[in-house]
């Protein structure tokens, strides 16, 4: 029998007071593509830093092909056996994206010398290869999301190593770019390389896996073939309980006659998106969908002030905003969700209770003063209502795992009963269970009369929207009334379908 | 503890008298600080181990009060800045212990003594000696010390009225140093490329100048000896030794010794006189020097800056001769 | 930077010492505290331990201005000579022309409120060419600081002014209630900073503008608006300060203020606030304050040669925050 | 703070415009050129640029030292003291104890390698401190500054040190091919530096570490190693900064290298190195250092009032800042 690519055994990693693996293991077939699932906080990502040499373990073993792991400290050793997309990013924003794609191989094999203009040629290659629309001669900095996570996954899989761990790396995806990924990890797999891959959406895992493991709370619970797993099967072995999952919501449809609680008239920002027009009324969910270059993520930030709009306006409940500031969306009654959490969302070196209720400070008490008493008790019930895993209110934001960070942000937006929320991207990192939780949050603040914008691709997140626009090209493109099928969305999304030009 | 009643320096003689150093890098204050305990001894002080205020005017508030603290009967210090220590004055006053200040004189007044040789002097005796050897023609190069310190101050401001008036004839490029070698030298490599026929140099302060001074003019080709025609007359202030070697091998011409023995010993002597209530009047005193009342009572005993040149720079009684031997 | 070193070991004690961090130096106080007892007698007497205090105020006020920039996450040098130049200005806009004052002739009581206002305006020019024209906040308070020492020094010839507003000197002499008046000020300063820190939305927008000021401004926090406050304040405060050294040393000197940044600097960070802003308090600068006059203090009474002075004071500076890293076990930055 | 606006489309204009950043001086600089012909004949001539540029060799290598530690995203304060312990150490060692020796009597013509090695050493130790200790860089050398400064000063007793060895003199004075050997000395390294930072990946670990340390760690990037090596040569380089100063100046000052970090700071982030790291080339601190010198060489050509000399210095730098903000467009941070 050939030895696993690799192995682990009796791994354990204390974060403080948080027990993060309790004496895990896992192995890992050679030249297959193994799913590593389980819930916000499971453990999954401190596995993946202990399998990438970047954390040491306070116990347990490590092994490549049957030989044990290098020290930590030899950290090229580890490269050779291991290459990595983590759940946080690590493209280094200062450098341009052809130097992150080969870090530290610059010279582009053996020697140290770096031509550039040959390093630019084959970084311009390798992002060809997965149709990533990036000048390699942009800063890091300036990428979008989608466009690092690309960039990372396009860096991983050019190592050449036997063994790749993929860490949430569809979490910020478009279906486009998602669906090249996995072609490319099959033709990777056909060629004998090994995955493992952990994603909070199981449809891919039953797309693209042949075994899977789930943690739960630290723990290991099992291992199997996907083959003959149910999703149901494989959601019971993460949540350790035996409900299905959630049907779809029971709102009634929204008064056609109600007036507005959002209205967007004749926005435009050039270069984004032109001339939209949309009014949402009390109650209502609408969705907008659309590729990456769709302006969908702008104009979502242009309603809640992070963007200034050239042209048009924005009404809360009748009343203009002023355009390009936050402060006056959040007074006129806007609560948000922005993209990209670690940019926009949260202010690591704060405590989660902190970072929950900074946009509502100023009803912690009076004169600007705030009451830790009730800052402490606001976030307790966030923490309860959104289930979020944390060692306590006055926990760091930073040592929250990925999706228990994406639920702070989330009971943020909710915190002052906003008559408008603007999600986008809502639920990237989030576990199935939690996603049924946030979106039933968001049912309810709809049922008492707020109006609700998703921002995203994801079609769970779009299922409970009354209805759905997709964006093309900076505008609005066509519109879906709930009950579409997965497939005409899909195809609306991608452009081909009935687009209006 | 083991260290109760230590503090204060114990054995007889008049005290304790406290004595605050300016500072601990610069070699005339250096020989400053030797001379103090000898001093104190022929004199038959009381002296608490000295302070040492760092150049910092913070300090030696902090210095002075904790001399008090401890029971100073007299205090001797060496303000650089002294507008600074109006307050410290004042305060010591009421507690009526008196103040000798050595080298610089309290703006407002209210020091018992003022020790100092007069540096309005060395500016003036500078510009006389460039005037008379330049015979009151060419162009002179001057390192300014710090223009917020009253020395560097007093200096220029004697040496450029001095020049104005006796020998418009000759340039004077004044440079801001700081007080540092660098500055200088980059100063007078910028000058000289300017004006390669500068033919004067007034440092004013030898220990941080001199060294900078000699080794531009020589790696620029510009150190001659006196008596070559070529040769740009320097003068200094301070009278450190290495002042009086290159006086001796003719590099520079002269300087004007700062007496930092005398400065010690009459700093000590005027702070036994005060403890043991004795009063001073203006005029001349035994040790030849003038008592002067510059102002609201204030008694300056102004003591002698003699000026070296090759003719006197072996005199054994100079202190820049008894240090090192 | 650590956003996956957030991941290293270092955690475990993380979470309970997180507030440590702003206990840091208590230990190391603690330290000098016996062993200036060892040195002198006089050391704890209350007169020595006062006169401490009283002089590090206006070094305490200096810190307590950038404390609050460099929690905001920006840096202010030029508070070094807002200390010498605002009280200077204010003084020569009063004083007549014989006491190198520049002739203006203002009246005395203007003195408090035109330093303060000068403070204000450098404060005021800074956030303007630090967000306007946003340029780099180093090099805008580095320019800041050569010019207005110059214009100090161009302005005063150098000069010392000494004939102070009653006012001024009042503020450096007065006793209220068995203490000095800066003790009073100082203290009541840093007690409103540290509870506004602390418990109020303007104090907490600080910290998380450091941290992550899209983050902050994505809360509806008026990014700008808030650091030009607290660049404004800054010189306030350090107009303060020299107003409060002006009173205690009895005049205006030419180099007031002068390399006092880098103490400013020292005791800041000593005390725990991040130059990266977004980390550390008020109370930790006072701490690094309140070293930093323990040490030299200890120095003087324990009549150290002057020649080693500099190696000892270094020495015992590394010593004590050594001490406060194995003691609190947590990494610096 | 600019990562929004980084989203905007800017982007394209940005591309070209960030290695301005680099670039970012030279119309400054060229303005000030023309500014100093106008205000004096001689100052275009070859003579006088290239006495400039002897005089800010010294500081030009501690920039260089400062400019890789500061890419790298730490920070080294001690290199001011360096400049002034590492040669002062080194000749009391050699120099007999008549000429403020040590009276060890080690051979002449160790002084070269013997200094550059105490530089190692100061770079190691605070290495080991900052690495393994944990502890904030920049108090780490803060405390090395005050503690290494007095050592020097407790070792020589204050004196200046005026006996060198002749191999310390010659470099100071001696001139190759036509220029002083400083000049060679230090065009020769910051050629080097421009390239392994531009050209080799030894290089690049800088700017990766300086950016984000955990990716550049999770890259394969021993950072610990990089960061420790460039503290190391940091050291050398301002040891031989030192030597260089000792060689042109005649002596070790006991004061050697005061206040020097300050402008190493300056012409640093000037020249567009970024205090946070990751951000500037060796080339642009270059220009800062080399901006500097005019501004001083220009103000000593026009013989401008020693008075004013402060306010006209910082008034011109804080104007080719903006000058140089506006004409590359790019912000500044
Ligand atoms: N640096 C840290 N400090 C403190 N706690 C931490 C740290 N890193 C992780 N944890 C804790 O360890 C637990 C496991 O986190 P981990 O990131 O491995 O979860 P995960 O399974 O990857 O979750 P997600 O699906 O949300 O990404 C969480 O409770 C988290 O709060
Ligand atoms: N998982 C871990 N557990 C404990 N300590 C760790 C772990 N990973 C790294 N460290 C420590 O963190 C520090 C940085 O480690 P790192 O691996 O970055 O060093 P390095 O860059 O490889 O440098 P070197 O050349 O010294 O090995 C080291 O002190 C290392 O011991
Ligand atoms: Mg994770
Ligand atoms: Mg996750």
């Amino acid at each position: 029998m050939t030895q696993p690519a690799a192995q682990a055994r009796d791994i354990s990693k204390r974060f403080g007071r948080t027990l993060a693996l309790d004496g895990v293991g896992i192995t890992v077939a050679e030249g297959s593509t193994h799913a590593l699932v389980g819930r916000n906080g499971a453990g999954k990502s401190t596995l993946v830093s202990v399998l990438t040499g970047l954390n040491r373990p306070d116990s347990g073993q490590v092994s490549f092909g049957g030989e044990p792991a290098p020290p930590v400290e030899d950290r090229e050793a580890w490269r050779r056996r291991v290459a990595c997309v983590y759940q946080k990013s690590t493209i280094i924003p200062t450098l341009t994206v052809a130097e992150n794609l080969f870090i530290n191989r610059q010279a582009l094999g053996g020697g140290s010398l770096i031509s550039w203009p040959r390093l630019r040629r084959r970084a311009a290659e390798l992002l060809d290869e997965y149709a990533v629309a990036v000048d390699p001669a942009a800063m890091a900095a300036d990428l979008t999301v989608e466009q690092r996570q690309l960039v990372e996954i396009a860096r991983a899989l050019s190592f050449g190593t036997r063994f790749i761990i993929l860490d949430e790396p569809t979490a910020q995806l478009d279906g486009p770019a998602i669906e090249r990924l996995f072609a490319r990890m099959s033709s990777l797999r056909e060629g004998g390389v090994t995955f493992l891959f952990i994603s909070h959406h199981l449809q891919e895992i039953f797309e693209i896996c042949q075994e899977v493991t789930v943690f739960r709370d630290a723990r290991h619970i099992l291992t199997s073939p996907v083959r003959g797993l149910s999703k149901e099967d494989l959601v019971e072995a993460m949540t350790g309980e035996a409900s299905g999952l959630r049907t779809e919501g029971n709102r009634s449809p929204v008064a056609e006659n109600l007036t507005p609680v959002l209205k967007v008239s004749g926005l435009g920002l050039p270069g984004q998106f032109q001339e939209v027009d949309l009014a949402i009324r009390p109650g209502e969910v609408v969705g907008i969908a659309g590729s990456a270059s769709s302006g969908k993520v702008a104009l979502g930030e242009a309603i809640v002030g992070l963007r200034k709009p050239v042209h048009g306006e924005v009404q809360v409940s009748g009343r203009r905003l002023r355009p390009g500031s936050v402060p006056a969306a959040l007074a006129g009654g806007i609560g948000f969700v922005p993209q990209d959490r670690h940019k926009e969302g949260l202010v690591a070196g704060l405590s989660v209770a902190e970072n929950a209720t900074l946009p509502i400070a100023h009803k912690l008490g009076r004169f600007g003063a705030i009451s830790p008493g009730r800052r402490r008790a606001v976030a307790e019930s966030m923490i309860t209502d959104l289930a979020i895993k944390t060692a306590g209110p006055e926990q760091d934001v930073a040592g929250l795992s990925g999706g228990n960070q994406q639920k702070v942000v989330m009971a943020r937006a909710l915190a002052d009963q906003p008559s408008v929320l603007v999600l986008i991207d809502p639920t990237a990192g989030v576990d199935v269970r939690s996603k049924e939780n946030l979106l039933d949050a968001v049912d309810r603040a709809a049922g008492s009369g707020t109006g609700v914008l998703v921002i995203s691709d994801e079609l769970d997140d779009l299922r409970p929207c009354d209805r759905v626009l997709v964006m093309w090209h900076g505008a609005v493109a066509a519109e879906f009334a709930a009950g579409w099928t997965d497939g005409e969305l899909v195809g609306a999304i991608e452009g081909i379908g009935e687009s209006s030009e | 503890a083991c260290n109760r009643g230590t503090d204060a320096a114990t054995g007889g003689g008049a005290g304790p008298v406290g004595i605050d150093l300016p500072r601990a890098d610069s070699d005339f204050w250096n020989s400053y600080a030797k001379y103090v305990p000898q001093q104190a001894k022929d004199l038959g002080i009381n002296l608490m181990p000295p302070t040492n205020s760092q150049n910092n005017v913070n300090t030696l508030v902090s210095n002075v009060q904790t001399l008090t603290n401890q029971g100073a009967k007299a205090v001797v210090m060496a303000p650089q800045d002294t507008g600074a220590i109006t307050t410290t004055l004042d305060r010591l006053n009421q507690k009526k212990i008196p103040v000798i200040t050595v080298d610089t004189r309290p703006d407002k007044g209210g020091a018992y003594m003022v020790v100092r040789a007069d540096n309005k002097a060395y500016g003036e005796k500078a510009c006389k000696y460039l005037g008379e050897q330049l015979k009151g023609k060419g162009k002179v190069v001057e390192f300014e010390g710090d223009l917020s310190s009253i020395n560097g101050r007093d200096r220029s401001q004697a040496f450029g009225d001095c020049m104005k008036q006796n020998y418009p004839g000759i340039t004077v490029f004044a440079e801001p140093t700081n007080w540092e070698g660098g500055k200088a030298s980059a100063a007078l490599q910028t000058d000289l490329t300017a004006n390669p026929d500068i033919n004067g140099i007034y440092m004013q302060a030898g220990g941080v100048f001199l060294a900078p001074t000699l080794q531009l003019l020589k790696s620029t080709n510009h150190l001659f000896p006196a008596g070559d025609p070529r040769h740009i007359t320097i003068i200094s202030n301070d009278g450190i030794p290495q002042e009086f070697e290159a006086i001796k091998q003719g590099q520079i011409d002269a300087t004007v010794s700062q007496p930092a023995d005398l400065y010690a010993k009459w700093a000590l002597y005027y702070a036994k006189a005060a403890v043991e209530g004795k009063s001073f009047k203006p005029g001349a005193t035994d040790h030849g020097s003038t008592i002067v009342d510059v102002g609201s009572g204030q008694l300056e005993d102004q003591l002698p800056a003699p000026l070296v040149t090759k003719d006197n720079v072996g005199d054994s009684s100079l202190w820049g001769n008894q240090i090192g031997k | 930077m650590s956003e996956l070193s957030a991941q290293l070991p270092a955690a475990k004690p993380k979470l309970q010492l997180a507030r440590f961090r702003d206990l840091a130096l208590v230990p190391a106080i603690l330290v000098l505290l016996v062993v200036g007892f060892i040195v002198s007698p006089i050391f704890l007497t209350a007169g020595n331990l006062l006169d401490v205090v009283q002089q590090q105020t206006e070094l305490g006020l200096v810190v307590l201005a950038e404390a609050l920039i460099l929690i905001a996450g920006r840096i202010d040098l030029s508070l070094e000579s807002t200390v010498g130049f605002a009280p200077a200005l204010a003084v020569a806009l009063i004083v007549p022309a014989s006491s190198h004052g520049l002739g203006v002739g203002l009246p005395e009581w203007t003195a408090i409120p035109l330093c303060l206002l000068i403070g204000a305006l450098i404060g005021l020019v800074n956030g303007a060419l630090i967000l306007k024209l946003r340029l780099s906040g180093f090099v805008v308070t580095l320019g800041m600081l050569i010019t207005i020492r110059g214009v100090q020094l161009g302005a005063t010839g150098g000069q010392n002014l000494f004939d102070l507003p009653a006012s001024v000197s009042y503020l450096g002499s007065a006793t209220w209630l068995g203490l000095p008046a800066s003790v009073w000020i100082t203290g009541l300063l840093f007690a409103v900073g540290i509870v506004v820190l602390g418990f109020f939305r303007q104090g907490r927008a600080l910290y998380a503008i450091g941290g992550n000021s899209d983050a902050a401004r994505a809360a509806g926090i008026r990014v700008d608006r808030v650091v030009w406050t607290v660049l404004v304040l800054g010189g306030v405060l350090a107009a303060l300060a020299g107003l409060l050294m002006a009173g205690r040393l009895g005049s205006v000197a030419a180099a007031q203020g002068q390399n006092m940044i880098f103490t400013t600097f020292a005791a800041a960070v000593i005390g725990g606030v991040s130059l990266n802003g977004g980390k550390g308090t008020l109370f930790g600068a006072l701490c690094g304050v309140l070293m930093l006059g323990l040490v030299q203090n200890i120095l003087t009474l324990a009549h150290v040669s002057p020649f080693w002075y500099g190696a000892i004071n270094g020495g015992i500076i590394l010593v004590a925050l050594m001490l406060s890293r194995l003691t609190t076990g947590k990494a610096q930055d």
